[in-house]
């Protein structure tokens, strides 16, 4: 059970929170290829190590925000470098 | 390799056990093999043994990082079962039951295989709708779920006091498959490992994959180890959670991420439980083992890990909700904890394929893969053996992605 | 009553000394005996005092067994409780004494003295490790499978019976948090309570002090104890400290949390609390558990830990046997000679594997024949140790005669927290053990548990560590001084793993819970299993319910001497939480029921129960009326006669849980176009549309009606199960994917209620109750929607219709809700209406071929498949998931498509799920069942279903496959009732 | 014997959602004379209206029921223009007090929130986790003022009772 740095609301308990996995580029627009679409929508990065993921304070403020998470410690450090 | 059997045991006794042969062999890495198995786990292993016994193969090589049988067949909750949803599943998991069930004798080793039946609990209607679309088209293909009402449950399941008509979800029903079985999972490993040493594949501990080596081509030419290089046309990436970790080493990206399941014993008690009790609208799961210990798992963590102990918020869960069906255990004894790193493709159903990358294989994407791993290894040694997908993994090759074709397993959703 | 070989001349308990209250005698049952023993005992010391020695069997040879520790080390000596405390697996060292226990051996029948399966002891030669795997496979496992299990387990399970207990878990947040109670513990709390910081501190046993308690150490010149009870009242007395005793800290886990259990908290309502502790900084005081040593027989009753013997004596009055053996490897075992010879008791030698010159002053003052450079080969006697063979290193041995063998083996640090949370060990060549070396987390070792066995520098390492820790967390610790302790001779140590001269077939056991001898290790290791989880896994070494705590660094020590390594190459076995089992009960505290799975009302939920509605879990936890019982009918009565009222006449339901959202600002339009395949930017003001959501992947997420409200205003309407997830899915799109946009969405849910009043007469039935607004076709359409006064209650009135028929979504405050609603049943009274629950719900939406969630959309459906393409919108083609869509159409695959189906099965429903396999063989499926109704105005069962190029194959008959059971049904469109709406719209 | 604690279920208050940016919701609120907090979950009190700052761009006034028509009248909800969207909630939910000495032992047992006055002070006012439900939290003198989905709201009934008292 981690505690996250919510923008808002400072640190809280992981119960508060939903995991939305690993950050993604922006959505591609239509001009897209079709294996470039795929890719954006099937391929997620998958590091031993820090991973950029999205958070959403569910039961908190409602903020989606993004931290780095490392996959094997679980440390959190938000996306500006600050360690929590 | 040494037989086993009550007499062999015996006779060994009268020597103080002093002079049973090793379980597998200790060879020099050569150079070069015909086939790299990178994961001396389940898979790896199993692949090894089809690929000697069913396909001649034996000029092969199964590197693993750490010891033998170390990763998630080591960390399982040992259920075997074959109730899946889709046509093209099912058939896949049947072929697996079945080549559990013949395995101690192929294997000439005792793994403990107790075919005792998985019990759904279900709780609400939409689960029950599910399991009998299951039920109806498991039938299709030889896998088989009957209905008891819930007085048979209890008759089945004494131990299951919780779920009476006044408490928060009620038991409406429950399904039985037939079929599902648990067995003793490090056997797994040392018995195929035992049987494809004996046929000649060596198996390499300590022997971590640094990088796939690629030649001029593209093809896969070997891999760079921490004892050097080791060359071969082909080569299978079957590391369950590790697998991208591999593969992008030669640049080549999968559909997949990694997760950490985990799962938990109770102290060892008197029997108590004698078949699988599964409870879809609740997200837990346990068994009794032979030693007494109920083995319980729960829902993997949501977010990425590479962690092979256990997520607080996960492991709460999983208790809470065994409570519900099992108040008395209120009074149980957590004993031992654990997890395992597990991959999951983005449609959640296993890859087993040929990839970008001429003579590299890859079978990932399963999730807990102890009941896959006979028929995993049966299949992945057919497409390195004879460059084909075999008829029951065919659905399961990275084709599918090219036209976002999935297979959707996990369908439906559950109560929780 | 059990007697050692040495008759009964005196009690085992002295009359006088101790730290139990011997005016509170306690009177227990143990297997069926009655005795008594004194408010302060634990079982095991009580059962001592009572000369009960053989407490056990163990766990494979059923080999007589006694009491070894004192305490979560024990490796021997497990109870079943009874009564109303039942619980099973209990180390009777643990056990705290109270009036009416009653506990039993486990594993062992009839009893300990007695067991019949003492004769697997003959057998033991064909039961090495892992015999299993190469036997018992003819002809299968199953023959011997149910009798092995029989065998196994220990304890039986807890049941019903026991009493109904509440458990409560706690969040608990603070600044340092220190484990263990004592002398550093205590030290580092009290630093910590004096410089203002907020402290826990917790310990697993029922009274402070730890070593302190059982040692003859005095601090500032007063005994111990002393000092103990002094800083115990001081950080009582202090608002920031937490003070835990008898309390397990068990699990630590990211971010410095730590999981305790507390077992006798002082709210009596509470039976076990769970603490979620969390600490800026943790100090782990955590101390050293004792190993044992192996030799022959090591595991006889009267066989114990030196530490254990000295806390029977010193904290219990206790001194288990008459002529006493001290069998050491290292210094700490003379402190028990010195306590043994204080008290007078005869110590027939102390038997030191050290070389004499490494043996320090320890040794002086003793008047105690001793041994040195002597090993003990073999203990002797069955049922109770009658004396031991003294080897000498030039392997002459001697035979000494005792019943009390205390040996100690060297301390090993208990660094499982510290291992659990992840920091790394290294092996200590002095201690010869596990250390802890790299921490990943913010936390300090201190004392023994970092491998200080000098207490005087123990507390002195703690003082600064605390310090520095509070420092770390702001705080600046107050003057204090440091406890000053007399001199104590240094902790010296000569490795002994195991004893020389052993042959083959001696029973010298490694880990004794688990039955697993020096001969397992070996013949593990000949086999190929050469590294430590392979040999823990093979022989089952250290995974018993003490977790090997006296055994495992022996199997590593083992290991590494026949593989010429290191002890610190071998490595460890993980150390895996919980560091001693704990009840379930109090992981989950008083998460049970709703806690788990939250149930959800409206105000109309208690009128539906009133009138005897079944009531089903609905998405998101709703309680809504599947259907209304009738007086001797059957569910498919009640339900035709609710469908046949909407049909023919009318009937309301409770529509409230449906998820509703405010959408506006100035991108609101655009956000919903972004949404939805189709189109609403397009949409008149008052007007609503129906619409289909998409995930990326271009699968169906969900389905309802948007009401444009004003410009850049909407009222969006959701199904019930998705809502939580389509508010998640429209707060990612605008926070993460399109930030600069303006919207504000504000979940009303709960804001509104409304009662649906739907069939031929809903109009009338809702003039009579009197609106405000012209409620004509006319005026007001399909699909629009209307503030209003509805019975003289402010409403808002939506057209839309999910059954077909005319129907009036009538939306009021929940604080009008139950008012609303009986006025409409009253209002529609006259023209019978009739309340309808979900079951019929879905025969009207079956009849008109409305599609639901979890039915026909199982997560492979996309709109086209629906045969809904018109609502896919040419222009839109950056809408969420279209771009899957297109993809995955572009395969050319066969699609499933939906389709009517009317089945020949004689009026009987077919099993929604049903598959369409070609014709009808036991073969991969072409489609299935997604759902059958009986239609009330069809009078026959009608089906919806996928299936392949379904809408090329209406007219076509195709077969439905129940198990063996086929049966034929025609493919139809799949709408079965008014396919022009013209009702809907009437 | 449980813990010393009054819970108390409230009756209807008057509840408004303010989503907006800044200025404008500052300029819409300006005539109660509250002014938006200046720190993140806090609260602005006047009377008995509490104006809570509970998200990056989300506001929720409470205030007594019987206020909720002369505020409706001058928030004018329906014409706030597309900077800020002020909704009426009232009914959307269920008012709680927790009050007496062991409130700070109740929330502890409900809730992970941290209520440390270090942390959460006396205007503390934020969306936390209650029994496993979304909740506003409020800190009162004497205790706390919770407020969770309407819906819920029998359960969290049961869920105090038992916590406190030990019933099942």
């Amino acid at each position: 059970m981690l505690t996250l740095p919510c923008p808002f609301c400072g640190q809280r308990d992981e119960t508060e929170f939903a995991n939305a996995g690993p950050t993604k580029p922006p959505r591609p627009d239509a001009k897209v290829t079709d294996s470039d679409w795929i890719d954006w929508l099937t391929v997620p990065v998958n590091p031993i190590g820090y991973v950029e993921e999205k958070w959403w304070h569910a039961k908190g403020c409602g903020k989606w925000f993004t931290l780095n998470r490392h996959t094997v410690t679980h440390d959190v450090t938000t996306t500006d470098g600050q360690s929590t | 390799m040494g037989k086993f059997s009550a007499f062999s045991l015996a006779w060994n006794a009268l020597s103080h056990h002093r002079n049973w042969p090793r379980y597998w062999k200790n060879p020099p890495l050569a150079k070069k093999y015909d086939v790299l198995i990178i994961g001396a786990g389940g898979h790896g292993l199993a692949t090894a043994h089809y690929l000697a016994k069913n396909h001649g193969i034996t000029n092969v090589a199964v590197l693993e990082k750490g010891w033998l049988g170390g990763g998630n067949i080591a960390r399982n909750t040992v259920t075997i079962r074959s109730n899946y949803l889709r046509d093209e599943s099912i058939p896949f998991f049947v072929k697996s039951v079945s080549l559990f069930e013949g395995l101690a004798k192929d294997l000439n080793f005792n793994l403990m295989y107790s075919k005792r039946s998985m019990i759904d609990v279900v709780q609400t209607y939409p689960k029950m709708r599910e399991i009998r679309r299951r039920m109806m088209n498991g039938y299709l293909h030889g896998s088989s779920y009957s209905s008891i009402d819930v007085a048979e449950l209890r008759r089945r399941v004494p131990a299951l006091t919780g779920g009476g008509p006044d408490t928060r979800l009620p038991i409406i029903g429950a399904m039985v498959h037939k079929e599902a079985a648990v067995c003793r999972h490090d056997g797994v490993a040392w018995g195929y490992a035992r049987s494809a040493s004996s046929r000649g594949v060596e198996i390499h501990q300590h022997t971590e994959v640094k990088s796939l080596l690629r030649d001029t081509d593209g093809t896969i030419k070997g891999v760079e180890t921490n004892r050097g290089t080791v060359l071969a046309d082909k080569v299978a990436v079957v590391v369950s959670g590790h697998t991208t970790t591999i593969t992008e080493t030669a640049g080549l990206r999968l559909p997949v991420k990694s997760f950490n399941l985990a799962a938990f014993v109770s102290e060892p008690v008197k029997p108590l439980i004698d078949v699988i009790v599964n409870c879809p609208d609740l997200g837990v799961y346990l068994n009794q083992s032979d030693k007494g210990e109920l083995v319980i798992g729960g829902a993997p963590d949501a977010g990425q890990s590479f962690r092979r102990d256990i997520k607080q918020t996960v492991f709460e869960d999983a208790v809470v909700t065994m409570l519900e069906l099992f108040p008395a255990f209120r009074r149980l004894k957590l004993l031992r904890q654990w997890g395992g790193v597990l991959d999951i493709a983005h449609d959640a159903t296993p890859i087993i394929s040929a990839t970008d990358i001429p003579g590299l294989f890859v079978s990932c994407g399963w999730w807990g893969g102890f009941k896959a791993v006979p028929a995993g290894g049966y299949t992945l040694a057919h497409l390195i053996a004879t460059g084909q997908p075999h008829d029951l993994a065919a659905p399961f090759t990275l084709n599918r992605f090219r036209h976002l074709d999935f297979i959707v397993e996990s369908g439906t959703t559950t109560a929780r | 009553m059990t007697q050692t070989p040495f008759g009964n001349q005196t009690p085992f308990r002295h009359q006088s000394g101790g730290q139990i209250n011997r005016d509170k005698p306690v009177e227990f049952e143990f297997n069926g005996k009655a005795y008594s023993g004194f408010d302060g005992d634990t079982l095991a010391s009580a059962l001592l005092a009572n000369g009960v020695f053989l407490t056990a069997r163990s766990f494979k040879y059923h080999r007589p067994r006694g009491v070894m520790g004192a305490g979560v080390e024990e490796p021997s000596c497990l109870v079943e409780l009874l009564g109303e405390n039942a619980a099973g697996n209990h180390a009777a060292t643990t056990v705290r004494l109270r009036h009416g226990l009653q506990a039993k051996s486990v594993n062992c029948w009839p009893s300990p003295n007695f067991d019949l399966l003492g004769i697997n002891q003959l057998f033991a030669r064909f039961l090495p490790a892992g015999f299993y795997y190469k036997t018992f496979m003819w002809p299968n496992w199953h023959l011997f499978e149910p009798s092995i299990r029989r065998a196994a387990g220990l304890a039986a399970a807890p049941d019903d019976r026991i009493p109904d207990q509440h458990y409560e878990t706690r969040y608990w947040h603070g600044d340092l948090l220190v484990v263990g109670g004592g002398a550093c513990g205590l030290l580092a709390a009290l630093i910590a309570s004096r410089s203002g910081a907020r402290v826990m501190i917790v310990d697993d046993r029922p009274h402070p002090g730890g070593h302190l308690r059982t040692s003859q150490t005095r601090i500032d010149t007063k005994p111990a104890m002393e000092w103990v009870t002094a800083v115990s009242a001081e950080l009582d007395a202090n608002q920031n400290v937490t003070r835990l005793q008898d309390a397990t800290a068990w699990g630590y886990r990211e971010d410095n949390l730590l999981l305790v259990t507390e077992r006798n908290p002082a709210q009596e309502h509470v039976f076990q609390r769970g603490w979620k502790a969390r600490a800026k900084r943790v100090v782990l005081a955590t101390g050293a558990i004792e190993r044992n040593l192996v030799f022959a027989n090591n595991d006889r009753p009267g066989i114990m830990l030196a530490s254990a013997v000295q806390r029977y004596v010193t904290e219990f009055a206790v001194v288990p046997g008459r002529r006493v053996v001290i069998f050491t490897n290292n210094s700490s075992a003379y402190a028990l000679a010195h306590i043994l010879q204080s008290r007078g008791t005869d110590v027939a030698g102390i038997i030191d594997s050290r070389q004499p010159d490494a043996i320090g002053t320890e040794k002086d003052g003793l008047d105690i024949p001793l041994y040195a450079a002597h090993q003990i080969l073999a203990a002797h006697g069955g049922k109770h140790l009658r004396g031991v063979s003294v080897r000498a290193a030039d392997g002459t041995t001697k035979r000494l005669d005792c019943d009390l063998l205390a040996v100690s083996g060297g301390w090993n640090p208990a660094v499982h927290l510290f291992s659990q949370s992840r920091g790394s060990l290294v092996y200590n060549d002095d201690l010869a053990s596990f250390v802890p070396d790299k921490p990943l987390q913010k936390v300090v070792c201190v004392g023994a548990a970092a491998g200080t066995m000098n207490m005087a520098s123990a507390v002195a390492e703690t003082a600064v560590a605390t310090a520095a820790s509070l420092d770390e967390c702001g705080f600046t610790s107050a003057p204090f001084t440091l406890p000053e302790l007399a001199p104590a001779p240094d902790y010296n140590l000569h490795p002994l793993w195991q004893v020389d001269g052993l042959k083959p077939g001696d029973k010298a056991f490694v880990d004794i819970q688990n039955d697993v001898t020096l001969d397992d290790i070996g013949l593990a290791m000949r086999e190929g299993f050469d590294t430590v989880e392979h040999v823990k896994r093979y022989t089952t070494a250290g995974m018993g319910i003490d977790q090997g705590k006296t055994g495992n660094v022996n199997v590593i020590g083992i290991m590494a001497q026949a593989s010429n390594k290191q002890p610190g190459e071998i490595g460890t076995t993980t150390f895996r939480s919980p560091f001693t089992p704990v009840d379930f009960g109090a992981i989950a505290g008083q998460r049970t029921g709703a806690v788990v799975l939250p149930f959800r009302h409206t105000p109309i939920t208690q009128w539906n129960k009133d009138h005897g509605a079944v009531i089903y879990e609905a998405g998101a936890r709703w309680q809504r009326p599947g259907y209304f019982p009738i007086d001797g009918g059957t569910m498919q009565d009640a339900i035709n006669a609710e469908a046949e009222a909407v049909r023919s006449g009318v009937g309301v339901y409770d529509g409230s849980p449906l998820g509703k959202f405010d959408v506006s600002g100035r991108d609101a339009a655009a956000f919903i176009d972004l949404l939805y395949t189709n189109d609403f930017s397009n949409l008149e003001i008052g007007m609503g549309r129906y619409g289909i959501m998409l995930s990326e992947d271009g699968m169906i997420l969900d389905d309802g009606v948007t009401f444009k409200l004003a410009e850049n205003h909407y009222l969006m309407s959701t199904s019930t199960g998705f809502a939580d997830l389509v508010f998640r899915h429209m707060e990612y799109l605008l926070q993460v994917e399109y930030p600069d946009w303006q919207v504000w969405i504000t979940p009303v849910t709960s804001q509104w209620c409304n009662a649906t009043i739907c069939g031929p007469k809903a109009r009338d039935v809702l003039a009579a109750l009197g609106t405000n607004v012209d409620i004509s076709t006319e005026a007001f359409p399909f699909m629009a929607m209307r503030d209003a006064v509805v019975a003289d209650m402010p409403a808002c009135i939506c057209r839309v219709s999910f059954t077909g028929e005319v129907s009036f979504e009538v939306n009021v405050w929940p604080r009008h809700a139950e008012a609303m609603w009986l006025r409409i049943m009253e209002a529609g009274a006259p023209f019978g209406i009739v309340p309808v629950g979900s079951e019929t719900s879905h025969v009207l939406r079956v009849e008109k071929g409305f599609l639901s969630l979890g039915h026909e959309v199982d997560g492979t459906a996309d709109p086209y498949d629906l045969g809904m393409g018109w609502i896919m919108s040419r222009t839109k083609t950056h809408a969420i998931g279209r771009r899957s869509v297109d993809i995955r159409r572009s395969s050319g695959n066969p699609r499933r498509e939906l389709v009517g189906l009317v089945p020949e099965s004689g009026g009987e429903l077919v099993p929604e799920g049903a598959p369409i396999t070609p014709n009808g063989d036991r073969v991969a499926s072409e489609g299935f069942v997604s759902a059958c109704v009986w239609s009330v105005v069809n009078k026959q069962v009608i089906a919806l279903g996928l299936l392949t190029n379904g809408r090329a194959r209406i007219g076509e008959t195709v077969i439905i496959r129940d198990r063996d059971r086929t049966i034929k049904a025609v493919v139809t469109k799949p709408c079965f009732y008014d396919p022009k709406g013209h009702k809907l719209r009437g | 014997m449980g813990y010393q604690t009054t819970i108390e279920k409230q009756g209807l208050w008057t509840i408004f959602d303010i989503k907006g940016d800044a200025g404008a919701v500052a300029q819409r609120i300006s005539s109660l004379g509250l002014s938006l907090p200046a720190t993140a979950n806090t609260k602005t009190a006047k009377g008995g209206q509490h104006l809570c700052w509970v998200g990056a761009n989300h506001w929720i006034l409470l205030a007594p029921g019987d206020e909720e028509g002369q505020l409706n009248d001058s928030l004018a909800p329906n014409d706030a223009g597309l900077d800020c969207r002020i909704v009426l909630v009232s009914d959307a939910y269920t008012i709680f007090t927790v009050t007496g000495n062991q409130a700070d032992d109740i929330l502890a047992i409900a809730s992970p929130l941290d209520t440390r006055r270090t942390i959460f002070g006396d205007d503390g006012a934020t969306y936390t986790e209650l029994f496993g439900i979304r909740a506003l939290v409020l800190r009162r003198p004497d205790g706390y003022i919770v407020a969770i989905e309407r819906s819920y709201a029998d359960m969290i009934t049961k869920y105090f009772d038992k916590v406190s008292t030990g019933r099942r």
